[in-house]
């Protein structure tokens, strides 16, 4: 861990063009504060990583409605009309990837796997273009590994080596993305003394981590 | 009894105990109101929860415990959270015991189409194809017919959800099982007749012995 | 969860030829109270997937020192001579693989993903034989998925529902196993009742476990 | 001094503050002994815990808290647990900012052989081929011979861990640096001459800049 920052301080780390991965579900697990200061911030031309495009100004849903998204790589979009919007009229560059196969292409690229060798799709429009593989006699799709210049994490408590952990199914994304950004950071609903999280409960090591948002009011 | 009430309370009788089962948002969700908590299932929400509990009361929401279609939903005792990647483990190892979805069309293959309509809605196949491809057991709880026109069809027009055959077709009028031969009907809606099923189905529809009438959870 | 067996009653599923993935790395994490049950039993011919050999007389070693086990994946036997010798005269069949690859072969086989491309092992007698897939220009081994008959997990806590906690380096290859075992047995240091465990300290959700051993003394 | 004491402190001045390392059993986690704990330096063991602590007084051990060769360990503050697929995760994702492993033979190339004598020593490579393919960097801390044969070698003799050039390699004569253009002599051990390193190596060593002596922690 390198150390906590402001939620300005933390924007102002992204440039535009720079590609993001955000955790949450619904923006359920989603770093609430720190994309309202990348909102401010205004950096241009972003990707955009994650499970959904939540619900026009809530979540991720703030990125896409502040024009900040240039291309989008998630799994469901369903209920951002403004997001199905754009995409249609080629604002937003969108890929849709199934869901599964979304969160192991992020995870093999933290993990530094050669990519996701999976059934889903076979068959379906996600097949088209990919190269296939056969394996002990069944066909495979070959997925890609996912890796962002950026991870932005929603967790409930972080100490201060950068250990996290997440509440109930505010896990989601978040877990897998603390993997796959060349820089991570993280905010916390609260940030305890190095010590009070017992190892068994950590979920993110910290040395994954970079950054820590300081504590809101500080 | 309405035509999701006749779906959803057929679908529960599915359910047996012990199960790990997921249901799709909308009419699938109403199937949990139709199974008794003695059988000792447990849903799974693929957003990361397994032994999803009622919606609490109001003022006792937790912004962090939530199903896959954001609302607020409480923990069954043993509940377990997990992320994502566990998530979809457990759906495409066959780890879940059952799958209920809703479906645009179902075709003679058994084959679903039930996340996109070009040209009009494109929200993305969320976990749909992870769901479908990989459950143990899939069962599509979907009106017969959309429109006037039957969802029950000879090839799917739309665009599939997965190559896979799924199990079982629940409507308001039929119980349809998928096999290798085509669409075997096995039981039909409280009063409703072979004829009317027919009538309202566009797909060839094989008669394998008796197609007694439902029983509903 | 289907119910809680004597070692006795658990030992007596496994039948010759079968399967086992157990857990633990060099002993720790391994169940040893339900090795202890197998070993009386006798069960001959069985194939054996776990990290290491152990040591003699310790952990899995037992299930190798009674000759019990006639074919090994694992990624080290270094520290089990008897292991060694009837590896090198051929009473033990012996596949060694790399300890990244074995770990993601047993999730990919419980996972449902069709095989691991890795790079590990690219270049080295690992390589023999296997196919090699190219994505996004690099070279990558595929590594076949990997399943058994049964795993026998060590835990440090169960609750009735069959929920899982591990202690510390007792994680290691116990929750990666409660994937990809047809059935899954885990011996627990205690069993608490259902609600005990909070969802959030669940490492091994109880819908993958078929079978606890019941607590010692009963 | 002795020759592994040699190599420990002059690895040990390879690790920066904050970093994430991972030593081997044997002669590398020797290099412990010589990081002051100031750095906040994060052990892991490849078994299962990052922040890998001491060994506790006797009486005091947990059979659950063990490093990758069995041994007992405590946990330092911050220390996480984490399973096999997490750690494995850490390493073959790069997240490990260096691996000290021990060698049998590191050649031109600047690759390095360290599981396997045909006919005499068949372990397993257990977690060297992951390590030496994924780590951020390899640092090799090896005697300079055995039994008389030089283990720099032209090239390797004995089955390779990894296509990967390593980033280092430390004996007790001398600090050696892989490179494209083959291995270059960075420093030499006190009192040591590049006659004797010449001597005592098999490998063409290329010379670039000064050799100065090694700085030992």
């Amino acid at each position: 861990m390198k150390g906590a920052l402001t939620p300005q301080a933390a924007a102002e780390l992204i440039p535009d063009g720079a590609s993001l991965m955000v955790g949450g579900f619904m923006a359920v697990g989603t770093p609430a504060r720190l994309i309202e200061a990348i909102v401010a911030r205004r950096p241009r031309n972003l990707t955009l990583i994650c499970n959904d495009a939540a619900t026009p100004g809530k979540g991720v849903g703030k990125l896409i409605s502040a024009g900040l998204i240039s291309r989008l790589i998630a799994s469901h979009i369903g209920l951002n009309p403004e997001m199905q919007a754009k995409m249609i009229s080629g604002e937003v560059e969108c890929e849709l990837v199934p869901q599964g196969t979304l969160v192991e292409r992020i995870r093999a690229g933290g993990m530094g796997l050669g990519g996701v060798l999976t059934p889903t799709g076979l068959g379906t429009e996600v097949e088209e273009g990919k190269q296939i593989v056969e394996v002990q006699g069944r066909r495979f799709l070959v997925e890609t590994p996912l890796k962002a210049d950026f991870a932005l994490l929603g967790a409930w408590q972080a100490d201060y080596v950068g250990n996290l952990r997440y509440l109930l199914t505010a896990h989601n994304f978040n877990p897998v993305m603390a993997l796959a950004g060349a820089t991570v950071i993280a905010e916390a609903d609260s940030i305890v003394p190095v010590g009070v999280i017992p190892p068994d409960a950590v979920k993110t090591p910290g040395v994954l981590v970079d950054h820590l948002l300081i504590r809101p009011g500080l | 009894m309405d035509a999701k009430e006749i779906i959803a309370r057929r679908v529960a009788r599915e359910i047996h105990p012990g199960m790990l089962v997921n249901l799709g948002i909308g009419l699938p969700s109403m199937v949990a109101n139709y199974v008794p908590a003695s059988l000792g299932v447990f849903f799974q929400a693929e957003n990361g929860v397994i032994g999803l509990g009622a919606r609490p009361p109001e003022g006792m929401e937790n912004l962090s415990l939530t199903d896959a279609g954001g609302g607020f939903v409480t923990a069954a005792p043993g509940a377990a959270s997990i992320d994502s990647a566990m998530s979809f483990g457990l759906i495409r190892g066959g780890h879940l015991d059952m799958t209920v979805l809703g479906g645009l069309q179902v075709d003679e293959a058994g084959r679903l189409a039930n996340w996109k309509v070009p040209g009009k809605m494109v929200p993305g196949m969320g976990g749909a194809m992870d769901l479908v491809t990989g459950a143990a057991r899939v069962v599509v709880a979907m009106q017969h017919a959309a429109r006037g026109e039957s969802k029950i069809v000879r090839s799917c027009s739309l665009p599939l959800t997965s190559l896979r055959r799924v199990d079982l077709v629940v409507t308001e009028l039929a119980v349809i099982a998928p096999t290798e031969a085509g669409l075997v009907l096995r039981e039909r809606a409280p009063g409703v007749s072979l004829e009317e099923i027919r009538a309202a189905t566009e797909a060839a529809l094989i008669l394998d012995g008796d197609v007694p009438e439902m029983i509903l959870a």
